[in-house]
């Protein structure tokens, strides 16, 4: 397909200006728009269930303690290496843990480590402003993990059966989940219907429509 | 004379108002900070994926503007230096150069991973950190980060110029 | 000739009256840490050389040493601005090495963001080269529409510029219905937008005073250079790899190729912006026929690799960290090598694997269209005006991150 | 044509210098040695529009098990827009004596891959009009991509080393 060309102006169109008066007409006609701007510390972005933000490890309600079961599987997936976990053989050969930390400022984000976690322990929230003043302070051991979760759980009004609904694959196959992810999917289940379940969080309301009829008044 | 000061209104803590006279009663440290954090003044300072996040803060949704932040091309004009971005090593000193040409006083923002600690990249060309050779002030977490979270973090470097006592340049 | 050390300042030993000019790293319409030295005569300039490796982060080294899985992470930092396209095109390329199926709604998404982050790479492009120009007004329109889509990429996977999206076998997450509504808004909508741009500049006498017969390549030129996509489109050659070698589910859509004749900055402008209409094409087929199904083929590796059934991962705790013994298992995929090219926004970007059998790629190369790009700055810049040389580097489109890997 | 009878027609035209023609996922290799390798890739693109050069790169055999060849490799991807067929070369470089002919006379763009090959494996391109270090500083020592560099460098950098010291001089005076 060849590249069309608008055609060539005439004298007149030369003389009157008439593609900068254009212009100009198209710049003042957005003068009477709406504004699209965030204001940000006041208003807040549109946030989707699953985004990736701060880190969080899920508090058990039974043992008031981080869900890991010490697999190692988050550490070995993690294409940063900024998972440290350190565990030590329990009595019944389990794995007990010592140490869970994250280097958040070696993190890459990419939800790796949720993806693969065989009992969903940990998890990331929707959280993203916490810059500090130095670079300890976002060094994450278990503790803060933990803290982490109860904010979000404080701030968003969630309960303890909270499962981010990214982190359970939309239309993915059932088997290829960790098993504390798996839930038995009805005969008619279809794509507008994946966010059933029971464990399973709705998402909140989308706000971006809104936002794109402000952006395109 | 003393009947003045009774009228003055206390609208911060340190800063006062005089009715009627448009004018401020405050401590120099104060009115300097105030001014500071008033109007960062970043250098146009693109290194990586983040510098993109960067001007996305800069254009229409996030404006930054409002804060008074105006983005400027040459160091000698800038108070703030946003390290967005990976700093590898043969760009280290260049970045460093920039920062020198900068007038005091400045502020460093580290933006993202790779720039706070050199993030995935743990290779030979990577700087691990740009604290090896700058005093950051303000790390933002993040690969890269939302502009919003940019914007958190250049409060955060307000909130810290308000703090600030005595740095006055070289007038002090 | 000039002596420049790396802290101290540069030193001419002055036997000519050349002067010397070294644009950037720190200059902001090289589009990131591009240095260009020129030599300069009066305005115009005698010799252009640029300089890059200020972005050069190791990524093929790096990615020797991380699973197959792990480098789709390092891919979104390639061209950080259409990251969605750089995921499928290794995702694309690893599934040819290993012999992966992948499903055909996954097929359709993946030209779905494809088409995407075509069109976000696009507006990016478009901002900054009016900036550059001279064009304020055009930067602010862009990144509105901009903003839309990446919030539908958050929406979709969680993260708005490095998706890390699509998996070995498929992607990672199904598109909801509310993103399919907005998307839909976005194509019906988006026409109206181009108009819009195309109001302020395409027929603006200071843009075609600065676009219409600067940096001219001719076709032969184009292809002595390895130019490709845009770029190379704009001076006439019909390549593209969305039909030379379709992947993904390209060979079922129909769209067209925008090809320009003149090869200079306007042609390249022309066909982006054609692009833009075709991409927003491809986009509505994507949205009325996107098939129902799986969207991660029934073979695909898991993301710890490798995943052969009844296998169990072995553990070496070396600094509490574990390590993978079994990665070095030398007997998990067939050895050989591959080179797979796909069509990104800014040209043609290839991946050469060369496997010997283990869970890691044992060299992986990433055949970048900019760095190409910008090794024909040296040829094309040659003999025009300072001021030329900010629109032949926007017109090219370099990314960086992607040139210097 | 299809790919694998080029590399036959290869093999006829010069029957000492290919040393072996395989095919993996559709794609034909053709192992070439180094001598010729001009000649080779002017005959293709002359003969079989291989106008295309999609990429030029090295490779190390160092850590490969089951290779025979020479340690270093040199890969050009070859593509026929015009006819739609992909072909790659692979031309044997020995340790003894890592260089090859340059082919920027036949593709201006391939004088930026050869200096990238040459940067990051220190495979020398006779008759290159500017072979020097593209990615990394003039001074780096060591080519990064070759497998007994590790993966983070051997040693630091001396441009990086002068800066560290330059910062912590300033330091002290909360410069």
């Amino acid at each position: 397909m060849k590249v069309q060309y608008k055609a060539k102006r005439n004298l007149l169109e030369t003389i009157l200006q008439v593609e900068i008066l254009q212009g100009l007409a198209l710049t003042l006609r957005k003068l009477f728009s709406r504004p699209i701007t965030r204001q940000y510390p006041d208003e807040k972005p549109p946030m989707y269930a699953g985004f990736r933000g701060q880190h969080a490890l899920v508090r058990d309600p039974v043992t008031n303690d981080s869900k890991c079961i010490g697999c190692m599987r988050c550490a070995t997936v993690c294409p940063s290496r900024c998972i440290h976990i350190k565990t030590h053989p329990g009595d019944s050969g389990q794995r007990l843990i010592d140490q869970y930390a994250i280097d958040v400022l070696r993190c890459v984000f990419c939800g790796y480590c949720v993806e693969v976690c065989p009992v969903g322990a940990i998890t990331m929230t929707e959280v993203f402003e916490y810059a500090s003043y130095d670079r300890e302070a976002i060094y994450f051991d278990q503790e803060i993990l933990l803290a982490n979760w109860d904010r979000f759980l404080e701030q968003t009004g969630y309960d303890d059966t909270y499962v981010n609904p990214f982190w359970r694959p939309r239309g993915g196959l059932e088997s290829r989940l960790p098993a504390a992810m798996r839930r038995d999917v009805p005969a008619d289940w279809t794509i507008e219907g994946q966010f059933v379940g029971t464990k399973i969080r709705q998402p909140p309301a989308c706000k971006l429509i809104t936002d794109t009829e402000a952006a395109h008044d | 004379m003393g009947k003045m000061t009774n009228n003055l209104v206390q609208i911060e803590e340190g800063i006062k108002f005089i009715p009627g006279a448009s004018a401020f009663v405050a401590p120099l440290n104060k009115l300097i900070n105030w001014g500071r954090a008033g109007s960062i003044w970043p250098a146009t300072f693109g290194l990586a994926c983040c510098a993109i996040e960067m001007m996305v803060a800069g254009a229409s949704t996030n404006d930054l503007d409002r804060f008074g932040i105006i983005f400027r091309a040459s160091p000698r004009q800038a108070d703030c230096l946003i390290l967005a971005g990976t700093i590898t090593k043969k760009m280290a000193p260049i970045v460093r150069r920039v920062y020198d040409q900068m007038p005091e006083p400045r502020y460093v923002i580290a933006m993202g991973s790779c720039a706070c600690t050199g993030g995935l990249f743990d290779t030979y060309a990577v700087v691990q950190g740009a604290d090896e050779f700058l005093p950051v002030d303000v790390y933002i977490p993040g690969c890269p980060p939302r502009p919003e979270a940019l914007l958190e973090g250049i409060m955060k470097l307000q909130e810290k110029i308000m703090q600030e006592q005595g740095r006055w340049s070289q007038f002090a | 000739m000039t002596k420049t050390t790396i802290l101290d300042v540069q030193v001419a030993d002055g036997a000519d009256d050349k002067y010397r000019l070294k644009m950037g790293p720190q200059h902001p319409a090289t589009h990131g840490v591009l240095r260009v030295d020129l030599e300069l005569d009066g305005e115009t300039i005698d010799k252009c050389d640029p300089q890059v490796g200020y972005l050069h982060r190791g990524f093929e080294k790096l990615a020797e040493h991380r699973t197959y899985a792990q480098n789709i992470v390092l891919t979104d930092r390639l061209d950080y601005i259409s990251a969605m396209a750089n995921n499928v095109g290794y995702c694309v390329a690893v599934e040819k090495l290993l012999a992966i199926e992948v499903p055909p709604r996954a097929q359709f998404i993946r030209v779905m963001v494809c088409e995407m982050a075509r069109i976000s790479s696009h507006l990016l492009w478009l901002a900054t080269h009016a900036l550059d120009i001279g064009a304020m007004t055009v930067f602010l329109y862009c990144f509105r529409e901009r903003e839309v889509l990446l919030e539908l990429f958050a929406e979709l996977c969680g993260s708005r510029l490095t998706n890390t999206y699509t998996r070995l076998g498929g992607v990672r997450q199904d598109v909801t219905h509310s993103i399919m509504l907005k998307l839909q808004r976005f194509v019906d909508e988006f026409p109206g937008h181009i108009a819009e741009y195309e109001t302020l500049i395409d027929t603006n006498r200071i843009w075609l005073k600065r676009t219409i017969g600067i940096g001219q390549i001719s076709a032969d030129k184009a292809v002595d250079l390895c130019l490709t996509g845009p770029s190379l489109r704009g001076s006439g050659v019909a390549y593209d790899i969305r039909q030379h070698i379709p992947y993904a589910a390209y060979n079922q859509m129909d769209f067209e190729v925008p090809v320009g004749e003149t090869g200079d900055t306007y042609a390249r402008y022309r066909c982006r912006m054609e692009e833009f209409r075709q991409s927003n094409t491809i986009l509505r087929q994507c949205i009325e026929r996107m098939p129902p199904g799986p969207i991660l083929g029934k073979d695909a590796p898991d993301l710890i690799m490798p995943a052969k059934p009844g296998r169990k991962l072995e553990f070496d705790a070396v600094a509490g960290n574990a390590l993978i013994k079994l990665i070095d298992n030398r007997d998990l995929y067939m050895a050989g090598d591959v080179y797979v090219a796909t069509e990104v926004p800014k040209g043609e970007l290839g991946f050469y694997f060369i496997s010997d059998g283990m869970g890691r790629p044992y060299r992986m190369h990433i055949r970048s269209p900019s760095f190409l790009h910008i090794g024909a700055l040296a040829t094309i810049g040659q003999g025009v005006m300072i001021a030329d040389l900010i629109a032949i580097i926007g017109t090219l489109d370099v990314v960086l991150g992607e040139c210097d890997r | 044509m299809e790919p694998i009878r080029i590399a036959a027609q290869l093999e006829e035209k010069f029957p000492d210098s290919i040393l072996g023609i395989m095919e993996h996922r559709g794609q034909v290799t053709t192992s070439v040695a180094r001598t010729p390798i001009v000649e080779i890739i002017q005959f293709l693109k002359t003969e079989h529009q291989m106008n295309h050069l999609n990429c030029l790169c090295g490779v190390d055999n160092l850590h490969r098990t089951a290779h025979v060849g020479e340690r270093f490799e040199v890969i050009y991807q070859l593509y026929s827009i015009e006819n739609r067929i992909l072909l790659r070369l692979k031309a044997q470089v020995p340790e003894a004596e890592p260089a090859i002919d340059s082919i920027c006379g036949l593709w201006t763009g391939a004088n930026w891959l050869e200096r990238e090959t040459y940067d990051l494996f220190g495979i020398i391109f006779n008759n290159h009009p500017n072979l020097k270090r593209i990615l990394t500083p003039d001074d780096w020592q060591g080519h990064p991509l070759r497998k007994d560099y590790a993966l983070k460098g051997d040693q630091e950098w001396s441009g990086f080393e002068q800066l560290k010291e330059k910062a912590a001089q300033l330091k002290q005076f909360e410069f």
